[in-house]
């Protein structure tokens, strides 16, 4: 699946998108975010408050606890400050 | 009825009105709420908004939908900014029509605050020294603001 | 910094907009209101609106300064006409501006409330068929939509 | 003091204003109402229904238990509906 980094997520992490395999036993957003936590300090930096984190999949809204599996694109962004 | 733009260009408030109006005479009220790039502190250069594109439209979409649902609306427009903004400038436009006007009001008023909250927009601050500055931060307030109109989804 | 007009002439809420932003950058938010003539049963001509001049400026003027008073606005703007009115053409426009969206939300619908059930204006029919219509009747729901800003005067 | 008349209250009446000198005993706005019952049917006609009427004094709303004492312009009219 791919995942998409939006603002300082993206800034921290320090690209836009990527092609992720998590395994099997990875079934949550909030599992994917873990399992990118071990990949590196750059995603630790990124996701070193999880619970600011903001979700989507498939350009929906989702929470944590949404799983994940058939998802094409799964996003990462801050709370957002548009309007 | 609901039209959702999302765009780098400046937007013409009076034209989108004119759209929603022209040749009709069912209209009573019209509503504009119009957001702009503000700076305070006299230190700002200019706000660079990020969107994720494609979801941008679509959740506006969304929450168009929703006060359509809501409200006996006979028209409304949402027109919503990317790229740097300096201030002074134009960052978002919501217009509303109906035969009255607290449909009108209120309809605009649920759209500010979902778009607020719900739109995936980010502002990065850019300042005058050439140095850049924070991504700004999302105010409680905004959450809050959300709660009078019940629940929100997700 | 509040303008109240009472004119036979049409208005342009673009062109107040702008009076009221231009050259600055502290606003961040806008609001507008117009109020147009309907006909919902093809059956009108014009409604003619008149007014107490004099106490109109004066009565408007009123409300503007309760409406500053109880909001941070930047800006307020009023226009309202007379005389005759086709439908489709506009009859009112409320302008706010403030940092913030609610404050220029609130007082724009405030103000608007208020103009309906204060400002002495009153409008006649005239239909299609040459006959003189009736006086609009004032709406109950125009003075229910007062409690929820606290006690009107007087 | 003079008296002008608004919307159908001037229909009624049939004048847009006119010079008013009230007796002594006339102190309220109400007081002002019914001596101007007693002057003719069109005026009956456009007081008909007194709750309904509204009153200015010198261009700022009264109500009806208001004295008319120095008012150099009292208004009646119908309930408003502009906006």
């Amino acid at each position: 699946m791919k995942a998409v980094y939006f603002a300082w997520v993206r800034e921290r992490i320090g690209r836009t998108e990527e092609i992720v395999s998590p395994p099997a036993e990875v079934v949550t957003v909030g599992d994917l975010i873990g399992w990118l936590i071990q990949r590196g300090e750059e995603y630790a930096y990124a996701f070193e408050k999880p619970n600011v984190i903001r979700a989507a999949i498939d350009r929906k809204h989702v929470r944590h606890d949404a799983p994940i599996a058939g998802a094409g694109e799964v996003a990462f962004f801050p709370p957002m400050t548009g309007g | 009825m609901g039209s959702v733009r999302i765009q780098r260009e400046d937007f013409d408030a009076a034209a989108e009105t004119r759209a929603l109006t022209q040749g009709r005479a069912d209209v009573g009220a019209i509503v504009t709420f119009t957001g702009l790039c503000r700076d305070e502190g006299a230190s700002l250069s200019a706000l660079e908004l990020e969107h994720y594109p494609g979801m941008a439209e679509e959740e506006i979409g969304r929450v168009v939908e929703q006060a359509q649902a809501r409200w006996p609306l006979l028209g409304v427009t949402v027109l919503h900014r990317y790229g740097k903004i300096a201030p002074g400038e134009n960052i978002v436009l919501v217009v509303t029509t109906s035969s009255h006007r607290a449909a009108a009001f209120e309809a605009a008023e649920f759209l500010m605050d979902y778009l607020k909250t719900r739109a995936p927009f980010w502002k990065k601050e850019h300042r005058r020294d050439g140095t850049q500055g924070d991504w700004v931060e999302a105010k409680d307030a905004d959450d809050r603001a959300l709660e009078r109109w019940g629940h929100p989804q997700a």
